[in-house]
C-alpha cells in the first residue's frame, strides 16, 4: 500500500538571536492512508514544528534545512509557495491547539468557513454558504445558520474547535493534521471532540496526523504512535504493542508516570530531570542523563533508529 | 537541568553557531547584549558622549560661550570660504563660537531633560503605584487627574504654566516635569493593576506580607524597567519640548545657552548663515536619536520575554 | 438555599470547616440593562477538611475551584458564609489579627512562572515568608532556607539564581518550599501540576506525598485532571457551577459515582490503554457546554446537560445530603448502582 | 452601551472641573489682571476700585465659585488685548486649526500606513530600515526647524509651494507635513508593531493553513485587525494636534487657535489662554470618548463595560 | 503691482502688505497698537494729519484756529462722504471725540480725557474745548485713535454691526477680515483726499519674521515691515525687492536706578556706563549702521528737539575706568540689567553686547532677559535690579510726552530720579501754549538729563521695510502706512 506521507530526515532549525535552535533534528516517519498516526512527546520536543514543516508554515526565523516530505509520492518539500497554497486546506488541512486564538476575531464564522471553499472549490458565494452551514451541522453545532453569522468570541471553546474542524474538513482533505486539538479543552468537551473526530474520520475518509502529549488521547484514537524526544523520533510502533510493551526507556517512563484511574499505586514512577532545551542538548543519546538504564556508550554516541518487529526504536539497548 | 544537581552536567554539544551567553558574569552578559544591538550601541555611545561633553564643557569648549567678539561676526564653518580654523563650526551674529555654545548648550538640554524626567517620574510612579494597587476611589480620583492632564497637550500646558510663573531654569524643569507625569502614572498604574493580580503578589499576601512591603519589594522593582524605558524615551521628548519653548521665548533666557535658544536665535539666519541654526538642529536630532535608540534597546533588554531563559 | 449537609459541630478532627460559602462577583450589565449582574463563582459550599487528609477538588474550568481556594486562603472576601480554621473564624477577620494565624495555612499556585517574583533570587524567595513572621539571625535564616531547599530537592548551590533560570518543575519546587517555610498545617494546592509536563508531574506529586508524611500536612488539592487527584487524595469533592455536587472517599466515588455529572466526568476520562477503548455506540459522554455562571439554570444547575433530568430537576434545588456512608451528593435522582 | 456611554460622559465634567480648578489656581497665582487692564499711569485708588468691581478682593473660594459660574455660562472674560469675549476669539479660529490638523492627519496616515505594513511584512528589509529611520527622525526633528526648512526649500528656493497663509489647497501642504511628521512617525511604528504582532497570531496561521494567498492574508486578516488601534490613535492624535499646532501655525501664519495662543502668551492675555485650554480639553475629551466608542464598535470582542 | 486676476473680472491693482500680527479690532478707540492703526488710518480720517516729515497738516479739517487757551475752532472740508454715502459733519466729530473723552473703559481714554466737549457751530464748523490749556492738543487729534466715526451709521446699526463691517471716510473701504489671516480693503473712489494707485489693499497677518521675508522674496507681498537685519542683504540681493529705511521716532535707552543703595546712584558709575558703551558699534554690528547714536531721546521732528545732543555719543573706555575708580569701584562691580526679548529689533543682542562692553571696563553685568509680558510686568512692579534696556517711541512728537519720564512723579515709579529744576521746567512747559517757550524749556531739561544720566540714551533706530521694486514707498516717522502715499512704478 502506498504511503500517504513519508518524512525523511527532516531538519528544521530556528535561527534566533541567541543562536541556532535545532527544533526538529532529523525526523523520519511515514503514514499510511486511512490511519490515525499519533505524534507524542513532551512539550518542546518538536512536534508542532514537525507538523508546520509538513505544511511549510514554519515562520521566520525557522527554516527547513534538510529532508524530504513525500505526500502522495510527491516531494512537497520542494514545492513553490503557489503550489503549496493549492495543497493547504485542500489536500492537507490543519487544526490547532488553541481554538480561542485560531479564529480571526474580527471576521464572522461564516466568512472564515466560506473562505476555504471559495479558495479551493469553484463555488459561488451562495453555494459556499450552504455548504458551510451543512458542515457546521455535521460537526454537531446546533442552529448552524445562526452560528454562521456569529463572531468567534460568542462561541465557547468546544464550539470553536468544532468550527475549526468543520473548516479543516470542508474540502475533504486526504490528510488532517491535528496539533493538540483537545489540550485546551475540558475533559467533557475533550471527549466530545474526540468522538467527533473519530466519527468524521470514517465519514470523510481522512487520515489524521494527531499531535498530542496526552497518552490518553493516543490510547483513544491512534492506530500508530510515533514518540519524539528532543527533536528526534525515538520509537515508532503500533498503538497496542506500544502500550503493552514499550521499548524505549523514555516511552516506558512516560507510560508509567501517567496516573491511572484503574490502578492504585502508592508512588508514581517518574522520569527524573527535565527535557533538555534544544540548544543545550547533551552529547550521545539525548535521553541518557535521565535514563535509568544508561550505559557508557549512551553518553558518547547517538543510537540510530533501528527497525524491528512492527516498528522502530532509537536506543542502544536494542 | 534539574537533574544536574545529581547527574554530572553533560558535555554540551559545541555549536559554532551557538550565541547564547555562557558566562555568569553580569558585566560580560551586559556587554555581550550591548554589542549585539548596533543601534543600542550607537545610542549608548551617543548618550555617554553627551554626558561627558556636558560634564566637562569648560575643559572641552575652546571659547567662553557668551564671549562676544564683534570682529568675528557670522564666520562660516572652517571648511567654507571665509571660515577660520579657530572657529570650527563658525560664529554667530555676536561673534560667539558656535562649537563652544553647542558644548555648553548640551548642559541645559541634559539638565532639563534629566531633572524634569526625574520630577515627572517621581510623581508619576507614586500616583501610578497608589492608584493601581489600592484601586477604588483613590484610583478613580487619580485617574481623573490623569485625564485632566492628558486632555491638554503638553506644549500647551507648559505654555500656560510658563505664562504665569516666574521664568527660569528651575521653573522650566518643574513645569515640564509636572506636565508629563501622567505618562508614567498611566503606565505604572496599568502595570500595577496586572502585577497586583500576579500570583507572586497573591502569594506574598497569603504569607502576610504588608502592603507597603508588597509595593516596594514586589511591584516597584517589576515596574522599574518600564520606568527606565519611558524615562529615556521621554528625555528625548523633553529635549524637544525645551527647545520648542526656548524657540517661543518661554524657555531658558539668554545669555544662558541652550540648543533651543541657539535654534531660535539662528532661525533668522537660516537663509543667510545656515550654520547658526543647523548645528544645534543637528545636535538635537542626534541626541534625540541616540536616546531613542538607547531607550528602544533598553526596552528590548528589560523585556522579561527577551531575557533568554537559559534553563 | 442549601442546608448544611453534615452536622455543624466542629470536632477537633476538623482542621477546616466551610459553611455556606458564597462568592458573587459583580459583573457589569449587558447592553441596555440597568440591573447589576452577579457571577456566582462559589454559590454555597459546605465542606470539612480533616487533619492529615488530602481533599481533592475537581471540576471543569470555571466551576469555581480557584475561587474557593482563594476564599479559604483569604485572597478574596466571601460574599456570604464562614470559614473556620482550627476552630477560629478567619474569613471575616481583620488583617491585623489574621497575621498570626496566616502561617498555618499556605497555598501553592498553579502557574510556576508567575507565582515567583522574577526579580528575586531563590534565597530571598524562600526567606521572604520567614522574615515576614519571625526575627532570625542571619545564620538561623540560612540554615532554615537551606533545609527547606533540601526538603524540596533543590540544590543549595542554586540559591543565588533568579526564577527564570529554573525549569517549570524546579519553580514549582520553589513554590512548595515557600509554602512550607512557615510550617503550615494546611496547604491549598491550586492545580500545582497542570502546567507541567507529564514526566515532571509525577515528580511533583511524589514530592507532595513525601512532604505530607514528613510534616503531617493537610492538603486541599485542586485539579481538573481526575487521575492526578485520584492519585493523591483521600476524599474527592466534585464541583459544578459553584457548588460541590458530590463528595466521597475516592474509592467510593470512583466505584459508585452517584451524581450523573460525576458519572459523565468519569466516562469522559481518556483511557490509559487502547485495549480499554469503548464501543463508540454505547459511549456515554456529556453533551453541551457548562452554562454561564452569571445566569445558571434554575433548579438543579446540571439539569441542562443531565441525561436523567426530569421535571423536578428544573425547578427544585437538590440538597447536598449524605446518601451513603460519608458519601454526599446533591441530586434528586442519584445513581444507585 | 448607553450605560457605558453615560458613565464616560459623566466623567467629562469631572475632568473639566479639575482642569478649571488647575487653571484657576494658576491664574490666581498669576495675580489679578487689573494692572494689565489699566493704563500705566493709573493711581493706586483706581486700581483698588477696579479690583473690587471685578471681585478680585474676594476670598479664594468665592472667586472660584464665581469663576465656575462664569465658565458654565461660557464666559471666560474679555481678552485684555482684543477687548472681546475670549471664547468667541478661540472658537472663531477653531475651523482653521481643525482643517490643518485634519490635513496633517490625512498626510500622516497616507504615508504611515503603507510604510508600516510594508516594513512589518518584510522586517529588517531595506524598506523597513528606511521606514524605521524615517519614523525615528520624525520624532527627533523639532517641528519648528522642519517648518522653516520646508519654507526655505519648497517655497523660497524651488518656488513650488506658497510660503504661508491660506487660500488654495497648496497652502496647507507644507504646514500639514510639518505638523504631521511626528504623528506619521508614531503611526508608522504603531502599524508596524501591530502588524508584526498580528502576523504572529494563531489565526494568521489558520488562514495560511487554508491555503489563503499572502496578499489576502495581509489585508483581510491582518490589517483589519490592526486597523482598530490605528483608527483610535489617529483620532486621539487628531485631537491633540488641535491644541498642539502652536508653532506650526505661527511659522506658516496659519490663522488658527495656535497662533492666537502664542500671541496671547506674549501679551499674557490670560482669558484667551484659559479659553483655549478649555476648548482644547473639551475637544480632546470628546474625541477620546468618540474613539473609545468607535473602538468598541469596530472590535466585536469588546463589550461595553 | 501683483495683479492677480480674479476669475473673469478685469485685472486689478492689488497691493499686498504685511506688518506682522493681525490687527486687534475695528474699534479705533479700544486699542493702543500701531499695527492696528496702520490699517485704521486707511479707513478713517483724522481731523489733522502729519505728513511724511512729521509736520501737522490739514486733513478733514481744512483750517483751524485757537480761540482761547482751552478752545480750538475747526472748519471741515465740505462734502466729505462716509463709505455709505452719508456726509461727514460736525455731528460725527462730536460723537467720536466725546465718546473717547468720556468712556473710561476705552484704551485710548487717557489720551483724550483732556477734551471737555465739542461744540457744534454748524455742519462744518465746531469748537473743541479742553479742560485746561493743553499744549499737546493738536498732536492728540492727529495721531492714533483720532479717526472720525459715522455717528448715524453706528447709531442705526449698533456697535456690533459696525465692528463687523466698519465704515469710515478714508481712502479705502472695508471689504473683508479673516482673523489672523488677512484684511482686504477696496478703494474708495469718492475719497476726498489724495487718490490712490491701488484698487485693493490686502494686509496679511504674518507674525513670524522669516516667513514674512519669505513671502516678500517670493513676490507674494509687496511691502513688509520689520525686516530683521540678517535678511537685509538677501532682500537687497533679490531681483524684485529692496530694503527701504527711514528714521523712526524710537530710541533705545538704558534706564538706570538712581535711588540710594544701588551702586548706580553714584553719578560717576552712571557716567562710567555711558562711557563704556560704544553706541556706534552697536548700530554697526547689529543694525548694519541703520540708526543714529544720540544723547537724548528727543529726535528731530519732535517739539523740543535739542540738536547739540543728537548724533553724538560718549565712548571712552579709559575715562570710564577712571570714573569707576573715582567712584570707589576700582575692583569692579556687578550690576544686573533686564531687557525684553523679541519686542524690539535685536533687543536681546543689544543687551548682550552692552553687557560685553561693560564687562570690558570692569562692570560685571548679569542679564535678565525676559519675554515682553514678564518684562513689562517686572518693570511696572519695579522688580528689576540696577537697570533695564527699553526702546521707547513717542507718537505725539512732543517732548511733553517723552520727557515726562524725568519728572520726579513719574520717575518715582521707575528709577527714582528727582531734580527740582527739571520738575519746575517740565511743569511750566506742560501748561504753556507758547511753542518757543516750551521748546526752550524742554531743551534745558535734556541738557540737565544728559549730565545726570538717569536714563542713558543709546541710539535712535531706523524703520526697515522690505518693498517690491514695483512700488515707491517712503516710511513715515509715525510708522503708519498711508496707502495713497505708496505709488505704483
Ligand atoms: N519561532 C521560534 N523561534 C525559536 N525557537 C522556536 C520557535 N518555535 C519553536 N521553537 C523551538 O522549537 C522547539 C520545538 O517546538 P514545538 O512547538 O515543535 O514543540 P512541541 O513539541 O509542539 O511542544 P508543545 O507540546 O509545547 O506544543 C521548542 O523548544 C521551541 O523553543
Ligand atoms: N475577580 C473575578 N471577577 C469576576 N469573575 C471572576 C473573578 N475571578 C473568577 N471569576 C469567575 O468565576 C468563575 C470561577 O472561576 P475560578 O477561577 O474559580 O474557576 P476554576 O474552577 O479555578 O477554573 P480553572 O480550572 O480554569 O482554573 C469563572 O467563571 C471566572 O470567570
Ligand atoms: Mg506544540
Ligand atoms: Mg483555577
Amino acid at each position: 500500500m502506498a504511503k500517504l506521507l513519508e518524512v525523511k530526515d527532516l531538519k528544521t532549525y530556528f535561527y534566533t538571536q541567541n543562536g541556532i535552535v535545532p527544533s526538529v533534528d532529523g525526523v523520519s516517519f511515514s503514514m499510511e492512508k486511512g490511519q490515525t498516526t499519533a505524534l507524542v512527546g513532551e512539550s518542546g520536543c518538536g512536534k508542532s514544528v514537525t507538523s508546520f514543516s509538513i505544511m511549510q508554515l514554519v515562520g521566520a526565523p525557522g527554516k527547513i534545512v534538510a529532508g524530504e516530505i513525500h505526500f502522495k509520492g510527491q516531494n512537497i518539500a520542494q514545492y513553490s509557495e503557489k503550489k503549496m497554497e493549492k495543497l493547504r486546506g485542500n489536500e492537507i488541512s490543519m487544526i490547532f491547539q488553541e481554538p480561542l486564538t485560531s479564529l480571526n476575531p474580527v471576521l464572522r464564522i461564516g466568512d472564515q468557513l466560506d473562505e476555504v471553499l471559495l479558495l479551493h472549490q469553484k463555488l459561488s458565494k451562495k453555494e459556499a454558504k450552504a455548504e458551510s452551514i451543512k458542515m457546521l451541522g455535521k460537526v454537531g453545532i446546533p442552529r448552524p445558520e445562526k452560528i454562521y453569522d456569529s463572531f468567534p468570541h460568542e462561541l465557547s471553546g468546544g464550539m470553536r474547535q468544532r468550527v475549526m474542524i468543520a473548516m479543516a474538513l470542508s474540502c475533504s482533505p486526504s490528510l488532517l493534521i491535528a496539533d493538540e486539538p483537545t489540550t485546551a479543552l475540558d475533559v467533557t468537551i475533550q471527549a466530545q471532540i474526540l468522538k467527533l473526530m473519530r466519527n468524521l474520520k470514517s465519514e470523510f475518509d481522512t487520515s489524521i496526523l494527531l499531535i498530542t502529549h496526552d497518552l490518553g488521547v493516543v490510547a483513544e484514537l491512534a492506530d500508530r504512535v510515533i514518540v519524539m524526544y528532543a527533536g528526534q523520533v525515538i520509537e515508532e510502533r503500533d498503538v497496542f504493542s506500544l502500550f503493552d510493551d514499550p521499548k524505549h526507556p523514555y516511552t516506558q517512563g512516560l507510560i508509567s508516570s501517567t496516573p491511572k484511574i484503574e490502578s492504585q499505586e502508592d508512588e508514581l514512577m517518574s522520569i527524573k530531570g527535565n527535557v533538555p532545551a534544544p540548544n543545550n542538548r547533551p552529547s550521545g543519546c539525548y535521553f541518557h542523563p535521565r535514563c535509568p538504564k544508561a550505559k557508557d556508550i549512551c553518553k558518547s554516541s547517538m543510537p540510530e533508529l533501528k527497525g524491528f518487529e512492527d516498528g522502530q526504536v532509537r536506543c542502544w539497548l536494542y | 537541568m534539574e537533574s544536574n544537581a545529581q547527574t554530572e552536567p553533560a558535555i554540551y554539544k559545541a555549536d559554532k553557531y551557538d550565541r547564547s551567553i555562557k558566562s555568569n558574569n553580569k558585566l560580560i552578559i551586559l556587554l555581550t547584549k550591548i554589542s549585539r544591538s548596533k543601534t543600542g550601541l550607537v545610542g549608548l555611545i551617543t548618550v555617554l558622549s553627551l554626558i561627558i561633553v556636558a560634564v566637562f564643557s569648560p575643559f572641552i569648549a575652546p571659547y567662553d560661550p557668551i564671549k562676544i567678539d564683534t570682529s568675528k561676526i557670522l564666520l562660516p564653518p572652517f571648511w567654507l570660504e571665509g571660515g577660520e580654523i579657530s572657529h570650527i563650526l563658525g560664529t554667530d551674529n555676536l561673534g560667539r563660537d558656535i562649537l563652544s555654545r553647542l558644548i555648553y548648550g548640551s548642559r541645559i538640554s541634559l539638565v532639563v531633560g534629566v531633572l524634569s524626567v526625574i520630577v515627572a517620574g517621581a510623581i508619576g510612579v507614586f500616583f501610578g503605584l497608589i492608584a493601581g494597587y489600592y484601586g477604588g476611589m483613590v484610583d478613580n480620583i487619580i485617574m481623573r487627574l490623569v485625564d485632566a492632564f492628558l486632555s491638554v497637550p503638553t506644549i500647551l500646558f507648559c505654555i500656560v504654566f510658563l505664562t504665569v510663573l516666574e521664568p527660569g531654569l528651575p521653573t522650566l524643569i518643574l513645569v515640564i516635569g509636572v506636565t508629563s507625569w501622567v505618562l508614567y502614572a498611566r503606565m505604572i498604574r496599568s502595570e500595577t493593576l496586572s502585577l497586583r493580580e500576579r500570583e507572586y503578589v497573591k502569594a506574598a499576601r497569603t504569607m502576610g506580607v504588608s502592603n507597603m512591603k508588597i509595593i516596594s519589594r514586589h511591584i516597584l522593582p517589576n515596574v522599574m524597567s518600564s520606568v527606565i524605558v519611558i524615562s529615556t524615551l521621554s528625555v528625548a521628548g523633553t529635549i524637544i519640548t525645551e527647545s520648542s519653548l526656548s524657540f517661543l521665548g518661554l524657555g531658558i533666557q539668554p545669555p544662558t545657552t541652550s540648543w533651543g535658544i541657539m535654534l531660535s536665535e539662528g532661525k533668522e539666519y537660516v537663509a543667510t548663515s545656515w550654520w547658526l541654526a543647523t548645528f544645534p538642529g543637528i545636535a538635537i536630532t542626534i541626541t534625540v536619536l541616540g536616546i531613542i535608540f538607547l531607550g528602544e534597546w533598553l526596552r528590548d533588554l528589560l523585556d522579561p520575554r527577551s531575557q533568554g531563559t537559559n534553563s | 438555599m442549601i442546608k448544611l449537609a453534615s452536622t455543624t459541630e466542629i470536632t477537633n478532627d476538623d482542621l477546616l470547616v466551610i459553611k455556606n460559602l458564597k462568592k458573587h462577583f459583580e459583573v457589569n450589565s449587558q447592553l441596555f440593562k440597568k440591573k447589576k449582574d452577579y457571577l456566582k463563582a462559589v454559590d454555597g459550599i459546605n465542606l470539612t477538611v480533616k487533619r492529615g487528609e488530602t481533599l481533592g477538588i475537581v471540576g471543569e474550568s470555571g466551576c469555581g475551584k480557584s475561587t474557593l481556594g482563594n476564599l479559604i486562603i483569604g485572597l478574596l472576601q466571601p460574599t456570604e458564609g464562614e470559614v473556620f480554621f482550627d476552630g477560629t473564624e478567619i474569613s471575616n477577620m481583620k488583617e491585623k489579627h489574621l497575621k498570626k494565624i496566616r502561617p498555618n495555612y499556605q497555598m501553592i499556585f498553579q502557574d510556576p512562572f508567575s507565582s515567583l517574583n522574577p526579580r528575586m533570587r531563590l534565597f530571598d524567595l524562600i526567606a521572604e515568608p520567614i522574615i515576614t513572621h519571625e526575627k532570625l539571625s542571619k545564620q538561623e535564616l540560612e540554615d532554615k532556607v537551606y533545609e527547606l531547599m533540601q526538603d524540596v530537592g533543590l540544590d543549595p548551590s542554586y540559591s543565588q539564581r533568579f526564577p527564570h533560570e529554573f525549569s517549570g518543575g524546579q519553580r514549582q519546587r520553589i513554590g512548595i518550599a515557600r509554602a512550607l517555610a512557615l510550617k503550615p498545617k494546611l496547604i491549598i494546592c491550586d492545580e500545582p501540576v497542570s502546567a507541567l509536563d507529564v514526566s515532571i508531574q509525577a515528580q511533583i506529586l511524589n514530592l507532595l506525598s513525601e512532604l505530607q508524611e514528613k510534616y503531617n500536612l493537610t492538603y486541599i488539592f485542586i485539579a481538573h485532571g481526575l487521575p492526578a487527584v485520584k492519585h493523591i487524595s483521600n476524599r474527592i469533592g466534585v464541583m459544578y457551577l459553584g457548588n460541590v455536587v458530590e463528595l466521597a472517599d475516592k474509592e467510593e466515588l470512583f466505584r459508585r459515582p452517584m451524581h450523573p455529572y460525576t458519572n459523565g466526568l468519569l466516562a469522559s476520562l481518556p483511557i490509559s490503554n487502547p485495549r480499554l477503548r469503548r464501543n463508540p455506540e454505547n459511549e456515554i459522554i456529556l453533551e453541551g457546554d457548562m452554562p454561564s455562571p452569571v445566569n445558571p439554570p434554575s433548579g438543579c444547575k446540571f439539569h441542562t446537560r443531565c441525561p436523567y433530568a426530569q421535571e423536578k430537576c428544573k425547578t427544585a434545588v437538590p440538597e447536598f445530603e449524605e446518601k451513603a456512608d460519608s458519601h454526599f451528593v446533591a441530586c434528586h435522582f442519584p445513581l444507585m448502582g | 452601551m448607553w450605560r457605558y456611554f453615560s458613565y464616560r460622559l459623566l466623567q467629562i465634567p469631572l475632568v473639566l472641573l479639575i482642569i478649571s480648578l488647575m487653571i484657576f489656581v494658576l491664574v490666581y497665582i498669576a495675580g489679578d489682571p487689573v494692572a494689565l487692564m489699566l493704563p500705566a499711569e493709573a493711581t493706586q485708588q483706581e486700581v483698588q476700585q477696579l479690583r473690587a468691581a471685578l471681585g478680585f478682593d474676594q476670598p479664594f473660594y468665592i472667586q472660584f465659585w464665581n469663576y465656575m459660574i462664569d465658565l458654565i455660562k461660557g464666559d471666560f472674560g474679555e481678552s485684555y488685548k482684543y477687548g472681546v469675549g475670549a471664547l468667541s476669539l478661540v472658537l472663531e479660529r477653531m475651523p482653521a486649526t481643525f482643517e490643518l490638523a485634519t490635513a496633517s492627519m490625512i498626510i500622516a496616515v497616507v504615508i504611515a500606513v503603507p510604510l508600516g505594513i510594508i516594513s512589518a511584512i518584510k522586517p529588517n528589509s531595506i524598506i523597513d530600515l528606511f521606514a524605521t529611520s524615517l519614523s525615528v527622525l520624525g520624532k527627533a526633528i523639532p517641528n519648528f526647524w522642519l517648518g522653516i526648512m520646508l519654507i526655505l526649500v519648497f517655497a523660497v528656493n524651488l518656488k513650488i509651494m506658497p510660503v504661508s497663509g491660506t487660500g488654495s489647497w497648496k497652502h496647507i501642504i507644507l504646514p500639514a507635513i510639518t505638523l504631521g511628521t511626528a504623528v506619521s512617525a508614531q503611526i508608522t511604528r504603531l502599524v508596524r508593531s501591530n502588524m508584526l504582532e498580528i502576523l504572529q497570531q494563531d489565526y494568521i496561521r489558520t488562514a495560511k493553513s487554508k491555503g489563503q494567498k499572502k496578499s489576502v492574508i495581509i489585508f483581510k486578516h491582518a490589517f483589519r485587525n490592526s486597523l482598530v488601534p490605528v483608527i483610535t490613535i489617529t483620532l486621539l492624535q487628531l485631537a491633540s494636534l488641535v491644541g498642539g499646532a502652536l508653532i506650526t501655525e505661527m511659522i506658516f501664519a496659519w490663522p488658527g487657535v495656535g497662533q492666537l495662543i502664542i500671541q496671547a502668551v506674549y501679551d499674557k492675555d490670560l482669558p484667551i489662554i484659559q479659553a483655549a485650554v478649555f476648548v482644547t480639553a473639551v475637544i480632546i475629551l470628546f474625541m477620546n470618548l468618540f474613539s473609545d466608542i468607535l473602538y468598541r464598535f469596530l472590535d466585536p470582542r469588546i463589550k461595553f463595560n | 503691482t501683483t495683479s492677480k486676476s480674479e476669475g473673469s473680472k478685469e485685472e486689478k491693482n492689488i497691493l499686498n502688505i504685511s506688518v506682522g500680527p493681525d490687527m486687534l479690532t475695528w474699534d479705533i478707540h479700544n486699542h493702543t497698537n500701531t499695527s492696528t492703526e496702520v490699517i485704521h488710518v486707511n479707513v478713517f480720517d483724522y481731523l489733522l494729519m502729519r505728513d511724511t516729515e512729521g509736520e501737522i497738516k490739514p486733513h478733514l479739517a481744512k483750517s483751524w484756529e485757537k480761540v482761547d487757551d482751552t478752545t480750538y475752532q475747526f472748519e471741515l472740508n465740505n462734502g466729505v462722504k462716509f463709505h455709505n454715502g452719508d456726509e461727514l459733519t460736525s455731528e460725527d466729530v462730536k460723537f467720536t471725540l466725546e465718546r473717547v473723552a468720556k468712556d473710561e473703559t476705552l484704551r485710548s481714554y487717557g489720551d483724550f480725557k483732556s477734551i471737555k466737549e465739542v461744540k457744534i457751530i454748524d455742519d462744518y464748523n465746531f469748537q473743541i474745548v479742553t479742560n485746561e490749556p493743553d499744549p499737546m492738543f493738536l498732536s492728540r487729534i492727529s495721531r492714533q485713535a483720532s479717526g472720525i466715526l459715522p455717528k448715524k451709521y453706528i447709531e442705526e446699526k449698533g456697535w456690533d454691526e459696525f465692528l463687523k463691517s466698519p465704515i469710515g471716510s478714508g481712502p479705502y473701504k472695508f471689504k473683508e477680515w479673516k482673523k489672523d489671516n488677512q484684511i482686504v480693503l477696496e478703494k474708495n473712489e469718492d475719497y476726498f483726499g489724495k487718490s490712490s494707485d491701488w484698487d485693493e489693499v490686502v494686509f496679511r497677518a504674518i507674525p513670524e519674521d522669516s516667513t514674512r521675508v519669505a513671502e516678500l522674496l517670493t513676490d507674494n507681498i509687496d511691502l513688509i515691515a520689520n525686516v530683521p537685519p540678517s535678511d537685509w542683504k538677501r532682500v537687497n540681493d533679490s531681483e524684485n525687492n529692496t530694503i527701504v529705511t527711514g528714521p523712526s521716532n524710537r530710541t533705545y535707552m538704558l534706564f538706570i536706578r538712581t535711588q540710594k543703595d544701588w551702586p548706580t546712584s553714584d553719578l560717576k558709575v552712571r557716567q562710567a556706563i555711558d562711557y563704556a558703551i560704544d553706541d556706534q558699534a552697536l548700530i554697526d554690528s547689529l543694525l548694519d549702521g541703520k540708526g543714529t547714536p544720540t544723547l537724548t531721546r528727543i529726535n528731530p521732528g519732535n517739539l523740543g528737539f535739542e540738536e547739540s545732543l543728537y548724533n553724538k555719543y560718549n565712548y571712552d573706555v579709559e575715562r570710564s575706568k577712571e570714573l569707576l575708580a573715582e567712584s570707589g569701584f576700582k575692583d569692579g562691580l556687578t550690576i544686573e540689567l533686564s531687557g525684553p526679548t523679541g519686542r524690539y529689533i535685536k533687543d536681546r543682542e543689544i543687551l548682550q553686547m552692552v553687557a560685553g562692553m561693560l564687562e570690558a571696563v570692569g562692570i560685571k553685568t548679569e542679564m535678565n532677559i525676559q519675554k515682553w509680558s514678564t518684562f513689562s510686568e517686572a518693570i511696572d512692579q519695579q522688580k528689576f535690579k540696577d537697570g533695564y534696556l527699553i526702546a521707547l517711541g513717542s507718537s505725539f512728537f512732543d517732548s511733553g510726552q517723552s520727557l515726562d519720564y524725568y519728572g520726579s512723579e513719574r520717575a518715582s515709579t521707575i528709577n527714582g530720579y528727582s531734580n527740582e529744576t527739571v520738575d519746575q521746567l517740565l511743569k511750566e512747559a506742560k501748561v504753556s501754549l507758547d511753542e518757543n517757550e516750551r521748546t526752550q524749556k524742554y531743551q534745558e531739561v535734556q541738557k540737565i538729563a544728559s549730565q545726570e544720566l538717569p536714563i542713558i540714551p543709546l541710539f535712535q533706530i531706523d524703520q526697515f521695510f522690505g518693498a517690491s521694486k514695483k512700488i515707491e514707498y517712503q516710511p513715515r516717522l509715525d510708522e503708519l502706512i498711508y496707502v495713497p502715499d505708496i505709488k505704483k512704478k
